[in-house]
This record gives structure tokens, C-alpha cells and sequence, in this order.
């Protein structure tokens, strides 16, 4: 597993390569970039701001991915997160999973979003036109999360 | 006992501080994150707003999300912040 | 929308950016990208040889994507499939899905996926070493379409 | 009436045919998917393995997937193929 807080932006297409190619028995990649939307909540946004907990980060991000590799047969599992002042348009995360077959890859990276959304330390603020703001939490997000907990698959 | 406190994110903001060396009772003890929280609530009214108030304060302690029952141990490092926003 | 079925390789990187970039407001990308794997059903493989049906090929996916966005709220897709001789490593296909949120993007991604495995005429032709053989149809292929008609999602 | 046939992947090694132009009898009519599969079935041998066997075939009129009891019109084109495995 790979996991990587940074200012800079990353390359998508080398990273996702990098994972695809690392075994000829790899049969999907599935990969999931957020980035920086130039409207949230009614409001143009012309930068955000992503703030993180050092250490904390990667140990929560590392223990996201080792409850996927529990939960679904998946070779390698990428993410890349992003910290700093970003602008519209921006990459802000990359995860990228790796298996044999794509059902548990598309799930495995729908989870490792989930978590990272509701249990990675990163905050967001972001400035608009009437000036800054944090980013508040999402309930659609939690309920996302959540359902993981119902599905026995 | 000793421990090492850090704010993140609005609670950094507001209460203007990042991080604290703090000494606990230990005749207080034990200590838990709701214990703690209700200590620093004393130090004034944005503390408790931020602290107690409505606002959802995450904890960590050691890096590891916890509940308001959880126990500190001499030399942990306890984090309060907002709910996370990542992704 | 963009279908495209042809022999050469792509960059999925550059595909996936064009996606990203196209509007302001894309919030996520996901993508799934299956390469040639060099064993299948415990035979090596050697190479893959896709035969598809010019013409329907290009209907079919298109409709595909047209029921995706019926169903959810998602910005573009772009399908690449390739045919002709493959090698193990190899590119076949590459499934990309903007939209404003994850949950969405996510879904008809897997959605896409789901249906050009059961409804999109390719065929695929492997060598080992005992031969050549016709891949055969896998009924999890037919399971994993039939969900989707079972969500309400 | 006419049609023009295409076969794909297992049926068109097997059947040793790509494509063809048929004439379909107009008195026989309707046609249907199933009444053309046995009418080609008659063929012989491989044609009845391959059409109406234990091997799955699928049909396409006008490049849409249909149905054994799906109706052929003048001019249509018919496909027969295993199901498909692509992706």
C-alpha cells in the first residue's frame, strides 16, 4: 500500500499506470479523483485551504486501506492526498485500487473514499466572494459510511 | 500527568491555540476526553463554545478517534477538532 | 458522451484529465481501466484477440451510457475499448464518469462496466499453451448486470 | 424477402461464414428469430449444433439484442453470436 500527504499536485494517468502495470495478473484498476469544485453550496469558491493532523493522517489512511484489503480480494490499494491552498480545478485526491476482478475493486474504492471522507483528519476552508470559510460535515457523508456496516458482502 | 494537546482546523482559529503541554491532577484522575474537555472549559466563554457547545468536537487520542469516555494516560497526545472534511 | 472502439493503446491518464478538466463544476472522476491478465481459468494466457460487431458495438455502449444518465445525475462518460490482438498487461478498456459527487459517479461507472460485460458484442479469444480457446461467458457477469435492476437507486 | 446474416466469434469459425444474403420465403412469414435459427439449422449438422444446441446463441436484428420470437422484416440485418465477453 502506498499513502501520501503532499502540497503537490500528482500525476493520475502514472500513478494509476504504476498500480496497473505492477503485476500481470492485475485484471481492474479502479481510481476516484476528487478535485476542487469552483461552486459549493450556492456559493462561487476561488481557493480552498485543506488543513491536516501530521502523523495522525497516514496512520488513518493506512488503517482505511487495511480494512479493505480485510474486507474484498484487492492486490494494491494508492492514495494520494493533497494539503495546502488549492485553486479551482485542482486535483485534490487520488485513490486507485488494484484485483483480479472489478467487483472488488469498485468496492474497495468506494469504501476507502467513504472512510477517508468521515475519518481521515483533513478540513477544508474554503474563500468565497463574502469571504472564508470552513467546509461544515456532511450527514450524507457519515450516511455513506454507514453503509458499510449493513452489507455483508 | 503530562500531556501534549493540539486544535485543529475552526477550534485552532478560534481559541488560538495549536498545540499545550498540560499537567493533569493526577488525584483528579482518572481522566477522560469529557473530563478534559470540561476542564478547558473553564478558561472562558469561547472555550466552552467551542469545547462543550453545540458545535461536534472529534477527539483523538494518540492518533486514534475516540469517544468522550475514553481514558488518558500520562504522556498521550490528545487532538480536539471539527468533524474531518476531506476527500 | 465519447465511445471510441480501436486497436491502438490509450492514455488513460491524459482521458481521465480531459474528463476532469472539462468543467469547473466536476467534483469526481472515477474510472476502471482492465488490462489482459496473463492467466485465466489456471492456464497461462499468451495473448487475447477481441472480435467485435462494428456498428452495434458503438450503438450498444452509446445506449449504455445514455441509460446511465437517465439514472443518475452525472456530467460525461467516455468509454475505449479496444479489439484486435492484445498481449498480457495490455489495455483493453478504459470507463470514465465525471460528475459533481462521488456516490453517483461511482455507481454508473460500475453500472457501465456491468452492462458492457453482458450486452456490448466482443468476444475475446485467448492462447495458452494448450491452445486457442473462446473465453466463455461468466454467469457473476449476468448476476452483477441483474442488481441494477433490483436497487432503486 | 431479403435479409443479410452476420455471424460472430465461435459461430463464425464454426459455421465457416462471416456473412451472407438471404432470400426468405414472404408465404412462410412472419419470420421470427427461432423460425430463421431452424430454417439455417437444417444446414446440417454443425449448423444445428451451433444454432439450436446447448450452446448459447444471441441474436441482434438492427443492432439491437432481441429475443427468439423477435419478428424479421424485408431488408433487416440478423446477427448470431455466443454472449458476448468483452470488457
Amino acid at each position: 500500500m502506498t499513502v501520501r500527504v503532499q502540497t503537490e499536485d500528482f500525476d493520475a494517468g502514472f500513478e494509476i499506470n504504476q498500480l496497473r502495470s505492477a503485476r500481470k495478473d492485475v485484471g481492474a484498476v479502479v481510481s476516484f479523483i476528487g478535485q476542487v469544485r469552483d461552486v459549493n453550496e450556492g456559493d462561487e469558491v476561488s481557493q480552498l485551504t485543506l488543513e491536516h493532523y501530521p502523523g495522525m493522517t497516514e496512520k488513518s489512511l493506512e488503517a482505511i486501506i487495511t480494512q479493505a484489503k480485510t474486507r474484498w480480494n484487492i492486490m494494491d490499494v494508492l492514495i494520494i492526498h493533497r494539503v495546502g491552498t488549492l485553486q479551482p480545478c485542482d486535483q485534490i485526491v487520488l485513490v486507485a485500487v488494484s484485483g483480479s476482478h472489478r467487483g472488488e475493486a469498485f468496492a474497495a474504492c468506494e469504501f476507502v473514499m467513504d472512510y477517508l471522507k468521515t475519518e481521515a483528519p483533513f478540513w477544508k476552508k474554503e474563500a468565497t466572494s463574502s469571504g472564508e470559510r470552513w467546509v461544515e460535515a456532511k450527514s450524507s457523508d457519515d450516511d455513506a459510511r454507514e453503509r458499510w456496516n449493513k452489507t455483508t458482502e | 500527568m503530562k500531556i501534549k494537546l493540539f486544535y485543529f482546523a475552526r477550534l485552532k482559529e478560534t481559541l488560538k491555540y495549536s498545540t499545550e503541554d498540560l499537567e493533569l491532577g493526577d488525584a483528579e484522575g482518572p481522566w477522560t476526553v469529557l473530563k478534559l474537555k470540561a476542564l478547558l472549559s473553564k478558561r472562558g466563554d469561547v472555550w466552552g463554545q467551542m469545547l462543550m457547545g453545540k458545535l461536534k468536537v472529534r477527539a483523538a487520542i494518540n492518533h486514534e478517534l475516540v469517544h468522550d469516555n475514553a481514558t488518558i494516560a500520562n504522556g498521550d497526545e490528545v487532538a480536539f477538532f471539527p468533524p474531518v472534511t476531506g476527500g
